[in-house]
């Protein structure tokens, strides 16, 4: 399978239906350590990229990652509307020009968007944040970069399984950054939300890649 | 869950519409993007002042737009902050020509979604300046948090800040004040029960029949510590002094006192908490010189209350004082 | 039963204590007989206003107190009306020689003793005049009932009431215009869950997650019907159109209409509430030209709200237009 | 026994603890078709009355239910403040000069209590109130007085008993007086308080008679 606007629009567009089936899931890891609401957050931002992607038609992965980055930005609110957003703007940026993308390039494109994750947020590893599945995720992606030529469905599917890890691992944590801050002791021992739909967000994109 | 509405995905528009239906003389409706704005909004030559933040805290903010208060007000989705592109369209509706002030409740969803529309206005050359509200002593500000809440001094700040730009001040002098009255401004919150998000469906946290959240947001978070239910004495005591003990406030202080509802706790309460509050602050030589009871900064239905002071000095009590007209607070003329 | 309180029999005393000492500026409260009173009374040659009934329904009656509304207000034990010695004490302290108002509820227990204390008022030579409020359109006013409950017109006769005192109507004019008032406005509520009487300890009534009862009061008693729960659309509807069609209000009509919590829904559902009942209205051609949102006569912590409508004239505008300053109700000068 | 002033003075005495163990049954009855403040009312106007018996000393039956009526009047409220305490009003009148009572003079009293509950509240028999236990309880008292000499104790105690099935002669009826008729048909199969207030009342004085 190859890494073309096809595969990015298909991922997307299957994150509509991940989040609506997850959204309860998320909203109850919320309920826990937060406000209850990322599961609706994350629903609404990417019911809202399927609609955008039932109007128009981007031509580039460039264009398709900026459209996705402006839909979240307007539609998601919260911490995780400027994250997302964010993430996507700086992966947008880093696409440009490319109308394949190789595995190395999924570096670039995962190492920018999280670089957009920290600047905006100033999270640090271990804060318990979205940041703590980005980071193993991305280290798998580079991991499966250096044995050349990586497959991108297998490397999307160890990106996966190591998001899915730094999820987990976030369950010890103590949150430092944003609403579970709040709760200081009392966020240990429950799974970030933020991280749980980073990693849902790439098991989606890995199973798109497998089927196609 | 229990309540008045039709679709949990609609609450915040069809409560919005029933808002400024109800106050047709003073606020208008922007939908696309969402926000409300004061009818007389920009007032040539004054400074404009625009919050926002999730919904479910009504009053706060789209009840405190108006004369004397605030210009505009963004409304995010129940307990989500609002969107950049909310934020950018009110601040341009507002904006004078003398800039505009973003009043922002400290919290991670709203300082980034105010700092993206902030760098987007002063792109098209408006003038924006910043008062982040983060009053709320249960959470210690520090490396390891995302710093204090802002709850119960954003009324205070809004109030004050509104009637410094009506009296002329400029973008500078407004953000300055609306700085110190968070500085001089402590709050903390309890619950005795758990709010309901519609969308979500069920109480964000279970809570026992004799057992209460010490040190709650305004977002049916949980709190500090959860603790036996006490009596009220007690329950105020405890809190007017962790507010206390941080400012610090001290005998002699004069201060304006909110003992704010979260929105499922009657008003008999909340003005029997208020006798007690008071108690203790003459106990400590504290001064209640402005009182504001009721239902101002709420968290949907939950049950509870939390317990603001300000420090005050004559200039912020004139500006308390100065009339103000909107839905959720009217004084003067 | 979870409460902000700290023993139940002292709840109203010490709320009382609360409440006066939040508006030191506007009241003042006789201990023995209790009685909480605007400190401007007896204004000399205007015809004093009082009120009372059990408390628990915050703001009224006590939050009425002030200019242009109430000269005094009787607060009984929670959901008891008033003693007679309370109200004969309240109609003395501000009776200037232009005779006292009584507004009163209608409830066995608020006639009987109000009725008392007139007995004794007039012993005494004090002129004293009734205004009975019955606009409970869920019940039936026939020989098998105690008559229709008192709710929300409450607010509108006291108001508009205090105003015709206040521009210098006498006592036979001012009674005039209550039970006009009382005869033009119609009331209806719902509830979604019960309240829990202090004292009682636990709630009043057991009601499932997916019911409601429709026709309550505000004493949390059981309502005329049980039903399952609805969107607020259908609920609003259903209670638009008892009140309408019980007047009848017709189309061309001008109404001021209150959209009243029952003290746990929050802000965000009355405004969607009130959005809706304006639908109703528009289609029926009638015109909401004064609306009031928000917890104005409550049932402690219940769940719910009422809706009611005056119909108005240029006469009634005018007076309820005309500046009031109190607790719970304030705006003009 | 003999129906004295300390007779009457005993009977008050022990309402204050009939209506403090009865309160949560009174209050639970009331909640049903009520306000769930029966019992509440009920017991605070007997503790004012038993302190009032503390501070003062009637010296007469006649000034004793005088001071009775007056203090529930003053502390009771609701509908039944001004409905015992008229009772107790023109019970007060009833026993003018007299410092023993008959049980013919118990008839007068009685009657001359109902007389001004039905004034005060206007109700009927059948309308599901306190009338409708003190209608059969004084039947009951005057065919004791028409057995002279009757017996105090046992009249009072036939006439708690008439009043208990008064009571309980209630739950099928629909109210029409007081807070119930609201409720309409819902009213049926609920017993009224305030005729299990009179019960309890009337069966206080049978016990205090008959231990004395
Ligand atoms: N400063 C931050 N940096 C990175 N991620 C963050 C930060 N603050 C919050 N998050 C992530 O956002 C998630 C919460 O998102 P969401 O519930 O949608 O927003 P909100 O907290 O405003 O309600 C958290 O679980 C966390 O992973
Ligand atoms: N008009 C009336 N005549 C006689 N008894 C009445 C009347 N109205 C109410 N009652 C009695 O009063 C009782 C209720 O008393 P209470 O609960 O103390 O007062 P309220 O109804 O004001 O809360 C009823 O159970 C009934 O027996
Ligand atoms: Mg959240
Ligand atoms: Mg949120
Ligand atoms: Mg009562
Ligand atoms: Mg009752």
């Amino acid at each position: 399978m190859k890494l073309t606007i096809d595969f990015f629009i298909a991922w997307l567009r299957s994150l509509r239906q991940c989040f609506s089936e997850n959204r309860d899931y998320l909203t109850r890891l919320d309920s826990a350590i937060g406000d209850a609401d990322h599961g609706i957050n994350m629903e609404r931002g990417f019911s809202a990229v399927y609609e955008q992607l039932e109007k128009q038609s981007p031509k580039t992965v460039e264009e398709l990652l900026k459209l996705t980055a402006m839909t979240l930005i307007r539609t998601v609110g919260g911490a995780s509307g400027p994250l997302y957003g964010t993430f996507f703007l700086r992966a947008s940026a880093a696409t440009s020009g490319k109308s394949e993308l190789a595995v190395e390039d999924l570096v670039t494109l995962f190492e920018a968007g999280l670089g957009g994750i920290i600047q905006r947020g100033k999270a640090e590893p271990g804060d318990k944040t979205m940041v703590d599945a980005w980071i193993p995720a991305i280290a798998a992606v580079k991991a499966c970069a250096a044995q050349s030529p990586g497959d991108p469905a297998e490397t999307l599917q160890k990106a996966a399984e190591a998001a899915e890890t730094g999820m987990r691992n976030t369950i010890p944590l103590q949150a430092r950054k944003g609403r579970a801050s709040y709760l200081g002791e009392r966020s240990v021992g429950h799974q970030d939300p933020g991280a749980t739909s980073t990693f849902l967000m790439l098991d989606a994109a890995a199973r798109v890649a497998e089927n196609s | 869950m229990k309540k008045l509405i039709n679709r949990p995905e609609n609450v915040v528009a069809e409560s919005l519409a029933g808002l400024v239906a109800a106050h047709s003389d003073l606020l208008t409706l922007s939908q696309n993007p969402l926000f409300v704005a004061w009818k007389d909004a920009p007032v040539s030559g004054k400074v404009g002042i625009i919050s926002g933040g999730g919904s479910g805290h009504e009053p706060l903010h789209v009840g405190y737009v108006g004369r004397g208060m605030l210009d505009a007000a963004c409304p995010g989705d129940v307990f989500t902050s609002p969107t950049p592109d909310q934020i950018e369209a009110a601040t341009r509706a507002v904006d004078s020509g003398a800039g505009v002030l973003h009043v922002i409740k400290n919290y991670t969803g709203d300082v980034m979604n105010f700092e993206l529309a902030a760098e987007l206005c002063q792109a098209e050359g408006i003038q924006v300046e910043t008062v982040l509200v983060d009053d709320d002593v249960a959470v210690k500000d520090s490396l390891y948090t995302a710093g204090r809440r802002g709850v119960g001094a954003t009324v205070l700040v809004e109030k004050i800040c509104g009637a410094a730009a009506e009296q002329g001040h400029k973008l500078s002098a407004v953000a300055a004040i609306g700085k110190e009255v968070n500085q001089r401004t402590r709050s903390i919150g309890i619950a005795l029960t758990s709010c309901t998000v519609p969308a979500a469906g069920k109480p964000t946290f279970e809570i026992g029949d004799q057992e209460m959240e010490f040190g709650i947001g305004i977002h049916g978070e949980p709190g500090r510590s959860r603790m036996q239910i006490k009596t009220a004495r007690d329950v105020v005591r405890m809190m007017t002094e962790e507010v206390v003990r941080d400012l610090p406030f001290q005998s002699g202080d004069s201060v304006i006192a909110l003992v704010n509802g979260m929105g499922g706790t009657p008003l008999i309460e909340l003005y029997l908490v208020f006798g007690e509050m008071i108690e203790v602050c003459r106990e400590k030589g504290i001064n209640v010189v402005r009182p504001l009871v009721g239902n101002y900064i709420t968290a949907l239905e939950m049950a509870g209350c939390s317990i603001t002071l300000l420090k005050a000095d004559d200039r912020l009590l004139t500006l308390w004082d100065a009339p103000v007209h909107t839905a959720g607070l009217r004084w003067g003329r």
